[in-house]
């Protein structure tokens, strides 16, 4: 048996190979960097950012906070998330009133059936 | 249906003790919610193992030739109360702290963590 | 089982519920805490009916003395 | 020496036990010296756990009877029905063991260095045996009432772990006091469901009870309180409210245990539907009821870990999720239970992928609230707004977080990937939507876990944290063991499928194989 | 808001707690009862104890008594660590 | 609760104190022949513990009735227990090794309906007591520490 390889029931997928293949799109990936410009040093005007005239702004206000990331997704899906937020109550006779909900509707499902 | 009236009565009480937890606002309530299930599923468990006509299991006091009740119901209720016992006692201790920092045993206050 | 014990047994049971819903619906918590001791002691007494004395002492020892200090001590310290 | 590995079983439960009740006593004595004492005694359970897994993965199942004259003497001379308590371990049931003893060690070895300035440390380790004793005691037990009891034990000493850190602040008692309650109704209902039983069959023993089992009225009422709350206490939706409030209040290692207790009563709801019930019950319905919990867990858990702040909640709403993945896994598994070509062609193998699913996540998740623990022990705070930068003074950190949330995310070649692709392959013969789902929610994973890396890792060196250092050495040495744990099992995952997985599926689904273990004949 | 939906599942669940209680066999006629038999008949021979439910809940099944036990002890190291003394 | 109670009520408990202490051992001692046990014997004797606690107040019972003496006395039980329960590992863990073997609590009983002998019982009895004295000193700390936070707790509201 190779141990190497996963039955899916379908299929199979092979780890070494996949391992193997990674190592040689990274290896290629280290060679094409190497051969990029060599002359690119650090912390000259080479990398300064020009921002229209414009002062850089330092690198401590420039990271983004946890709550900005993935503002657009929030706020695109703000309908299915103001309910779903509101549901957390965090009241713990919420907490025990969905237990009681949930045995109800397994009630009627496996009563009907 | 009248026969069966233990059964009907530990219905009540585990109804009682669920209205409680379910639309109570007050922790205490809570914990008494809670015990009352438990003295609920005691009572269904002892009335479980009872057999008409019979006596105790304990062969000191015991009549010759009579039936006895079930023993199992009875040893499963006496772990059930301890363990009922302390799970009251811990949750009434959590009460207490959480008057200590929060001022407050209303379930409506007592939702910092939520969302 | 004679009719005489059938109506021990439910009025024993009756009494108790009545007390446990007061233990639910009264105001004063202390008050509801006695309700629910003395459903306690009617509980205990209504295994002793049902011949299992192991269990009646139990419940009367820990259900109705015991439980019932350990709710007086946390009323006592949340109240107002 | 062979007489004391005659009783592992017993000493599996006795040993932790033994070590918790001295506890108090030495802890008055030296300090000190509990720490070494809990791990040591959890490094043994691990070692027993370890032999009896060889021993029921090579010579089949293990019954102990508690009191009796000899240990597989399971009925009474003469009679046709177990009386006592027994211990009934098969491959399903060691699998869980296996994972619990692990994690409980390295949440000991985590804990040496993690716990060092809090007071209190004895009554800390004594409830963490306790909680590793009462995780096993449920994964071994073949008796529903000690199953209850055991079940108790779990939540009460959860409870006092949870809220351990409540002299600080407030938090950590209400989540507590949350978490109480509802295991409460659960433990009261499952106590409910067993009197159901007995009233009944007259029996304590599950594979007594699952030999008469005719699923009459009383029985689906117990079947909805049992699946009900068991579900709950696994953290599926909508009844997973406690979970984010539990696993962000408790101590570091504390949730990594909790994680794999939430399995333990995952595991139960299996062994409840597929030995007590099987066929008897109406498998489709029952399997869709699985399948839609599953599915709802995956889909809201992962939404709502996407806007979470705070980073151990974050990961709590992860865990809600991929709870999910195995419910599907299973689920499909039950649903095609009475139909024996699909269940060969891909009902087994989707309960493997489920299956496999919670030892993997035992691992990933374990390492990743580890990793929330160590950015909480240096920078205190919990906040991922207030976090940046970390990365350039917790090297070690970084990488095992990088591990974990690569292998939560499903990227090859780590252990997250081999698990899921079994799932999506099976659970797409059965119902292509699932799958995509499924898939979907895999993407929405990678999408937070890279949130928390940008926040927590990436950015420049911020002023707060400059001296902040690694964390200790116990602290590495565990996240390292589940760090090469899982890579491991990414590269071979084969090797655990064919020897461990797939012999606790089949222990699972053969219901008739469980009742002749302790009934005897077939 | 969600009150009445609370109230319409607890009343759904008082409904089938009702079913249990009235499918249950007649109260005080046990229709199977082989253990506690067993356990009636032998308790006295194997164990040499009169009080049967005592030999249940210390010898049959003495391990859910050590697990009970268990629970008290593990309340009483989860109170006592509730309100523990924080130095300093 | 802070004070105590009145002179005649303290002189009645220190009266029943003690026959309810007497009681709860009877209770314990005879648990295998009698209704009772381990855990109803220690819940009747903690309760006389609660009694003392409501009336002479914390303060008071404090100096005679240390915690860490309860927990140490409740981690012995525990232990003791579970070393009756290991002692049988010739057989079984929980063997009852002691019954109709002889030697104390070891002599077998007869058959169907009798009196009773105090030395039967094997290790039902031994393990009577070790639960006994674990249930008193756990639901005596208990009860104990919830006074006290109880009376810290008020003594913060007044300030």
């Amino acid at each position: 048996m190779n141990i190497a390889l996963l039955e899916t029931g379908s299929g199979y997928w092979n780890t070494l190979i996949w391992v193997v293949t990674a190592l040689i799109i990274g290896v290629c990936v280290l060679w094409l960097r190497n051969r990029g410009e060599s002359r690119y040093k650090k912390d000259t005007d080479q990398t300064k950012p020009f921002l229209s005239g414009n002062p850089e702004v330092s690198k401590e206000d420039s990271h983004v906070g946890a709550s900005h990331l993935y503002w657009g997704f929030t706020e695109a899906l703000k309908n299915y998330y103001e309910p779903l937020v509101k549901m957390h109550t965090g009241n713990i006779n919420d907490y025990s009133g969905w237990i009681v909900l949930v045995m109800a509707i397994i009630f009627i499902i496996i009563g009907v059936s | 249906m009248i026969g069966n009236f233990p059964f009907i009565a530990v219905i009540i009480l585990i109804g009682l003790g669920v209205y409680s937890l379910l639309f109570k606002k007050n922790l205490i309530k809570i914990a008494i919610g809670l015990t009352l299930i438990e003295s609920g599923v005691n009572l269904f468990l002892i009335a479980l193992g009872f057999r008409k006509g019979a006596v105790a299991p304990i062969y000191t006091q015991a009549p010759e030739g009579v039936k006895m009740v079930l023993p199992t119901p009875q040893a499963l209720c006496l772990t059930s109360i301890v363990i009922g016992v302390a799970t009251t006692a811990l949750i009434l201790s959590i009460v207490m702290v959480i008057y200590q920092k929060y001022g407050t045993i209303n379930t409506d206050e007592i939702r910092r963590l939520r969302g | 089982m004679s009719p005489l014990i059938s109506i021990t047994h439910i009025v024993i049971l009756v009494i108790m519920i009545t007390a446990a819903f007061l233990a639910v619906v009264l105001r004063d918590l202390l008050s509801s805490v006695i309700a629910l001791a003395a459903a306690s002691l009617l509980l205990a007494l209504e295994y002793y009916l049902l011949h299992a004395p192991d269990v009646a002492i139990a419940e009367a020892g820990i259900g109705a003395a015991l439980t019932m200090a350990i709710y007086i001590f946390a009323i006592r310290a949340t109240k107002k | 020496m062979n007489s004391i590995l005659l009783h592992a079983p017993a000493l599996i439960i006795a040993l932790p036990l033994l070590a918790a009740f001295i506890t108090p006593i030495l802890g008055r004595f030296n300090r000190k010296t509990i720490s070494w004492l809990a791990t040591c005694v959890l490094g043994l359970t691990l070692l027993l756990t370890i032999f009896v897994a060889r021993q029921v993965l090579t010579h089949g199942p293990i019954v102990y009877v508690f009191g009796a004259t000899e240990t597989g003497l399971t009925l009474p001379f003469g009679y046709t029905m177990p009386i006592r308590i027994i211990f009934q371990i098969d491959a399903m049931g060691i699998f869980m063991g296996l994972i619990t003893s692990l994690v409980a060690f390295l949440a000991a070895i985590y804990s040496i260095s993690y716990m060092e300035q809090h007071t209190g440390l004895d009554k800390y380790y004594t409830l963490l045996l306790l909680l590793a004793t009462s995780m096993f005691g449920m994964e071994l037990t073949g008796d529903i009432f000690n199953f209850f009891v055991f079940f108790e034990i779990a939540s009460i000493s959860s409870v006092a772990l949870i809220a351990f850190r409540s002299t600080i602040s407030g938090e950590p008692a209400e989540a507590g006091l949350k978490y109480m309650v509802v295991s409460s109704i659960s433990a009261l209902m499952v106590l409910f469901a067993i009197g159901l039983f007995y009233g009944q069959y007259d029996a304590l023993n599950m594979a007594t009870i699952a030999s008469v089992m005719q699923f009459t009225q009383l029985d689906k009422i117990a079947l909805i309180l049992l699946v009900t709350v068991l579900a709950m206490k696994a953290g599926s939706v909508p009844m997973h409210m406690w979970t984010p409030d539990a696993y962000s209040e408790a101590p570091a290692a504390i949730t990594m245990i909790l994680v794999a207790a939430s399995q333990a009563s995952l595991y139960a709801l299996f062994r409840i539907v597929f030995s007590i019930y099987n066929v008897t019950l109406n498998t489709v319905t029952v399997g869709w009821i699985l399948i839609i919990l599953g599915v709802l867990s995956m889909f809201i858990g992962v939404t709502m870990a996407i806007i979470q702040k705070d980073i151990k909640r974050l990961m709590a709403y992860h865990s809600i999720s991929q709870t999910g993945y195995m419910l599907l896994g299973v689920g499909v598994g039950l649903a095609v239970l009475t139909n024996p070509v699909a269940l060969e062609s891909f009902g087994i193998k989707a309960m493997e992928g489920g299956i496999f699913h919670i030892i993997n996540n035992a691992l990933y998740k374990g390492l990743l609230f580890l990793t929330a623990g160590a950015i909480f022990l240096r920078t205190d705070t919990r906040d991922l707004n207030k976090m940046g930068g970390l990365a350039h003074n917790m090297t070690y950190t970084t990488i095992f977080y990088i591990i974990g949330a690569a292998a939560i995310a499903g990227i090859p070649p780590f252990n997250g990937f081999a698990s899921k692709l079994i799932i999506y392959e099976s659970v797409y013969r059965f119902n292509p939507l699932l799958a995509i789902i499924a898939m979907l929610v895999s993407v929405l994973t990678l999408a937070s876990f890279v949130k928390v890396f940008h926040s927590a890792f990436l950015g420049p060196r911020l002023e707060q944290y400059k001296s902040v250092q690694e964390v200790p050495k116990s602290m590495i040495i565990a996240m390292a063991v589940l760090s090469c744990l899982i890579v491991f099992f990414g590269l071979f995952p084969n090797l655990i499928v064919k020897y461990i997985v797939h012999p606790a599926v089949m222990a699972l689904i053969n219901q008739a194989h469980y009742t002749a273990t302790i009934l005897g004949g077939i | 808001m969600k009150k009445p939906v609370f109230f319409i599942a607890f009343i759904f669940f008082l409904a089938f707690m009702v079913l249990a209680a009235i499918g249950m066999r007649p109260f005080g006629e046990p229709s199977i009862s082989n253990m506690d038999d067993y356990f009636i008949e032998n308790a006295q021979a194997e164990t040499a104890a009169n009080n049967v439910v005592t030999t249940i809940v210390f010898d049959y099944r003495g391990f859910d008594t050590l697990g009970e036990g268990t629970v008290l002890f593990t309340a009483v190291v989860g109170i006592v660590a509730l309100f523990r003394e924080v130095a300093k | 609760m802070i004070g105590g109670m009145s002179r005649i009520v303290r002189t009645m408990t220190t009266l029943i104190f003690g026959f309810i202490l007497v009681y709860g051992f009877y209770v314990i001692a005879h648990g295998h022949i009698s209704p009772g046990g381990g855990f109803q014997g220690g819940a009747i004797v903690a309760s006389a513990f609660a009694l003392l606690l409501v009336t002479y107040g914390t303060d008071q019972i404090q100096s005679y009735l240390s915690k860490d003496l309860l927990s140490i006395l409740e981690s012995t039980g525990l232990v003791l227990f579970i070393t009756f329960a290991f002692l049988g590992l010739g057989a079984t863990f929980f063997y009852n090794f002691v019954s109709n073997s002889g030697g104390l609590f070891g002599s077998p009983t007869t058959i169907g309906v009798n009196p009773g002998d105090l030395n039967t019982g094997g290790t039902i009895a031994l393990m009577n007591m070790a639960v006994g004295l674990e249930v008193l000193a756990a639901l005596g700390v208990i009860v104990l520490t919830m006074s006290v936070a109880a009376e810290t707790i008020q003594k913060k509201e007044k300030q």
